[in-house]
């Protein structure tokens, strides 16, 4: 049962590297999101510390919904998730290895990254830790969230993308803790309220999104 | 052995038994009342018009989809509600050819492999399929017979018992075609039990012991 | 004199210039004496601009980063429209070699525009007080540079065939041309902490004649070592490329002999 | 020619209406980020009005990449782009089609919506006509910029993301225009200059990038 | 009219000329000094086996792809330069088949017709094919065959002189395959000519005029 998880979790990294502009583009994405704000707003270092944790927060997201979008289009189309139903492993933990993959490929360079960009928008460098604390907290809930809307896109093709959609609202609280976090480690502030709050919430998104997901992809290939 | 094929030489006790199925999809009937059991060493060929539903028939074998009515017995079991560890007994070949367009021939062989404990080794099969020039090329890449070709070689890895196979010879040229046809024989022949949906009836004659009619 | 042969001169070069083999010689030919006199103008330049030159009556010694800051500003944009040209000149006339030429020039001109984003972060510190400037159109527009030449590289590696890569990444270089006076022009467009243009202006440079002079050479000189690294890139890069024909064998047989 | 254009544009339009929900898409994104942003940011009257431009003009960007990232992946996988390269008009005129029908499901609705959100970020009233007329102007050039995008990574199984590496540095200019027009609007004062400068992105861009769109696309699928 | 898909009614003018043609694909070559010539009347049938390049050549003539040498003539042009109005001329059908998933089979089919300035109407395709059920299904719902089918009266729509068909019986049923070799037929009697990628030459014996062996 294992093995099959570490055959999905090797195939599907190395697609992404395979794809490694793809793996990259997050990323750079990620950058360019927040090196493209503060040109659009005023560029003044009080305001720029003091919206750099919602960008920060705000970019992370939405990179990681980017690129969570083809989790199982492209298996459903080529086929193969067929065969990953009919696999020797129930599919609730074959999505979970497909997560786990996209989180590794995508999430953890952001948690590389994300200091840098904290600095750009002057955030103290004694925060970082609990910046890089929190998104590490964060960033799975994110994927797995973005995963149950990618699979129930998948199902409703032509009902289409809402019920994907319905998923964003539920990255509110995990933004909000998020950007908590943040502010309070650059007051110098005790983190560990929101860090709690974070992990409940990624306990709870990984032990039950994959088994959404994993029904949700089941009855759409019906 | 010629004869295994017709499989008297595994005795007359079915391994999958199909009473009174109905599929039905979107909405609409499809099959009413099928009924037919394959004991090991038989292949069932579905014929029937385009639309007439051999695909839905498989994968409602495979357990891809839940029948309306009836029963289907495999080895006692149902396969939509296969057990993990039993799925590995049915291998299914759909229209689409479940291979990743991003890895090489080679990669998606070895990863058929490996991911379903397969036996057998990669490079007899690549000879046999003749696609040694193009085995460390992306998938992307080849033309549709040579894909075809690959999926046939990820089913062939696959130890299972029950072939479900829906058009095997699309895109496949006359020497794809004689190949396909030993195997669903050697498959026969060591046992197994096929399941062949096809428009060429008399091509894949010879491999098979019954005709199913939709 | 007559114009008919001239142009029909002209259209034989060019042909040349598309012939490997020949491009492959030229570049051998030309790349040590690119390199020895790049080499002596750098240090040339170098001497006269941080020794002789004297200190800038405003910014005292910190002006002397000028001396690279500049040849390097202007070769992250030159070099843009080197690889754009040359792209161009590939698709339209399905040309490998400007292909190639375009592939040599990309990361040399990222290394350029990093060096130009450095030196201006490093020069900005003393003079404007801060090492970057979020929302300076200035520097957006060369960060933005650095990220189209990045996304050219990226998107050729993402093709696995090459001609494919060629001609859809020389697409993308053609459209990021526009970034290029959009740099030269940010100073006068927007309100930037970035001086106005010094050099290349209406009017003649507004600089000294001893601080203008050492520019000059190390612009020429950094010029120079960019042709000559730019000369080897493309002798390896046509090496690949033809890999497969018998000119490159039998140069490889006789460099083996 | 033009009627061929017509089919074009009735089809995809079709086909935007048929498949609503993802046409909704860009929109709900567009208001979430818009929302959520100022959830994450500290909810300060003074500084939301600030950054409000910068928002507004990010979530148009973002929306409308992720509207056109599939204008030709979808046409490409299922054959009708060679369809469409054997048509009786020229590439270009056939990838305009594809564009204007794609701005006017995912641009247009824009235009309405901005106004809302832009009064949630305290932007004053006398401001909405120019912020209307802004989005108006550059819309068009960000749609044209992203199919550009979209055709240069169609043959990209991996495309979809990599599209914002490529054109996210080509889009700095429109976002710095319309924010500059925002700005100035809140501010009371003439918004004509910036407004000029928009309008003649969208007329190099609507003129030359189908152009370059199709030679793409060609190139791509030969 | 039996012997005019032989093309000696129109007289011995070719009208499609291919000359000493090499096309490569990925950097490798496939054909080389490939010569045939097509009168009016006249069918070619492409075989070969998998992987040789029948793909490469129907989109070579298409005008999809560009030859790396040799000339290919159609009525004095060449494909891949063609005019937009004259490409309403050729007609090109190839393993994908160009239908959108999301618009029910008639506004596929509506749209082609008035796309290609089409004369004929859509009903008595639709009874010819049999697809009076699904006809304002889904394309996405509809079966392999059927969606076939839906591709192949797309280009019967068309007013095209040249047809180009990349293996046109795929997924086809009995009665498809007959339509489409009466069509074939049908449209060789007009003065049409065209070019047919199969693994079945036998089938498509009876309309085919020369044989382009790869
Ligand atoms: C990271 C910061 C900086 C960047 C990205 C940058 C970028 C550039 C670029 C792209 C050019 C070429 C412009 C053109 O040819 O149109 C340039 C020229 C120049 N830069 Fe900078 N620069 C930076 C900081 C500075 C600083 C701090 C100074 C001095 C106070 C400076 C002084 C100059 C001068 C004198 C020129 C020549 C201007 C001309 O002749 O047009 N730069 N810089
Ligand atoms: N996109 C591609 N890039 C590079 N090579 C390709 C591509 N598609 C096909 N090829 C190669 O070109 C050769 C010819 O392919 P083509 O599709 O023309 O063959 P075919 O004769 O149509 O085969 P089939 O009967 O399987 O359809 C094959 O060897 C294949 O591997
Ligand atoms: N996803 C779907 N949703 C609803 N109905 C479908 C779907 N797929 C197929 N159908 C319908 O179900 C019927 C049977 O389809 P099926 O694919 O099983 O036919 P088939 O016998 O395999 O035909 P073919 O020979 O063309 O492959 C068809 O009439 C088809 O229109
Ligand atoms: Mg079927
Ligand atoms: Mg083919």
């Amino acid at each position: 049962m294992l093995d099959v998880v570490l055959h999905i979790l090797r195939r599907d990294l190395r697609l992404a590297f395979r794809r490694w502009s793809e793996l990259a583009t997050p990323l750079i994405f990620f950058v360019i999101i927040a090196s493209l704000f503060p040109l659009a707003a005023t560029p003044d270092e009080a305001q720029l510390r003091s919206i750099g944790a919602a960008v920060i927060w705000m970019s992370a997201l939405l990179s990681s919904l980017l690129a969570l979008d083809g989790l199982f289009r492209a298996d459903s189309e080529d086929g193969s998730m067929e065969q990953l139903i009919l696999a020797p492993a129930p599919l609730g933990l074959v999505v979970l290895a497909k997560i786990v993959a996209h989180w590794a490929v995508s999430g953890v360079p952001l948690l590389v990254l994300a200091p840098l960009v904290a600095m750009s928008f002057y955030l103290p460098l004694a925060a970082l830790p609990e910046l890089i604390a929190a998104l590490a907290l964060a960033t799975p809930t994110l994927s797995v969230l973005a995963a149950v809307g990618a699979a129930l896109t998948v199902s409703l093709r032509a009902g289409g993308t809402i019920i994907g959609l319905l998923i964003l609202p539920l990255t509110g609280p995990v933004l909000i803790f998020g950007t908590r976090a943040t502010e309070l480690a650059a007051l110098g502030e005790s983190v560990a309220g929101p860090l709690y709050l974070l992990a409940s919430l990624a306990v709870l998104a990984v032990s039950l999104g994959p088994l959404i997901a994993a029904a949700a992809v089941r009855t759409a290939l019906e | 052995m010629a004869s295994a094929t017709h499989g008297d030489h595994f005795g007359a006790c079915p391994v999958l038994t199909v009473t009174s199925l109905e599929v039905r999809r979107g909405g609409i009937g499809l099959l009413r009342d099928l009924s037919f059991e394959l004991s090991p060493g038989q292949t069932a060929l579905v014929t029937g018009a385009n639309g007439s539903g051999k695909t839905s028939l498989l994968r409602v074998l495979a357990g891809l989809a839940v029948p309306a009515a009836g029963r289907i017995d495999w080895h006692g079991k149902t396969p939509h509600r296969l057990p993990p560890e039993d799925r590995g007994d049915i291998a299914y070949l759909g229209h689409r050819d479940g291979l990743k367009r991003e890895l090489t021939v080679d990669e998606n062989l070895r990863f058929c492999r490996s991911f379903w404990k397969g036996r057998g080794a990669v490079e007899p099969l690549i000879a046999e399929l003749r696609l040694e020039a193009c085995r460390h090329r992306y998938v992307r890449r080849l033309s549709a017979g040579q894909r075809r070709r690959v999926a046939l070689a990820c089913l062939r890895l696959k130890p299972a018992r029950l072939w479900l196979l829906d058009e095997p010879l699309t895109n496949l040229d006359a020497r794809g075609t004689d190949v396909v046809i030993e195997w669903l024989g050697r498959h026969a022949a060591e046992g197994g039990v096929a399941v062949v949906s096809t428009h060429r009836p008399q091509r894949l004659a010879t491999a098979a012991s019954i005709e199913v009619a939709l | 004199m007559n114009a008919v042969p001239i142009r029909r001169r002209l259209w034989r070069a060019f042909h040349r210039l598309g012939s490997p083999p020949y491009v492959y010689r030229l570049a051998g030919r030309l790349s040590p004496w690119l390199g020895v006199t790049s080499c002596v103008l750098l240090a040339v330049g170098a001497f006269w601009g941080l020794v002789l030159a004297p200190p800038d009556y405003l910014q005292g010694d910190s002006f002397r980063i000028i001396y690279i800051h500049v040849p390097s500003a202007y070769l992250s944009m030159g070099g843009y429209v080197l690889m754009a040209v040359a792209a161009a000149i590939g698709y339209i006339w399905r040309m490998k070699l400007a292909h190639g030429l375009a592939v040599c020039v990309a990361p040399l001109g990222a290394w350029f525009t990093a060096l130009a984003l450095v030196t201006g972060g490093i020069w900005g510190k003393p003079t404007w007080g801060t090492y970057w400037e979020w929302g300076d159109a200035r520097l957006m527009f060369e960060l933005l540079l650095l990220f189209l030449y990045i996304g050219y590289m990226v998107l050729r590696m993402s093709f696995d065939d090459r001609e494919k890569a060629d001609r859809v990444s020389a697409l993308l270089a053609v459209v990021g041309v526009v970034n290029v006076p959009i740099i030269h022009y940010s100073v006068e467009w927007w309100t930037t902490l970035h001086q106005g243009p010094t050099l290349i202006r209406e009017g003649g440079p507004s600089i000294t004649m001893d601080m203008l002079i050492p520019l000059l050479i190390m612009l020429a000189g950094f010029s120079l070592f960019f042709g000559w690294l730019l000369c080897k890139r493309l002798q390896g890069e046509i090496l690949r490329r033809e890999s497969r024909t018998r000119w490159v064998r039998t140069l490889a047989a006789e460099a083996g002999a």
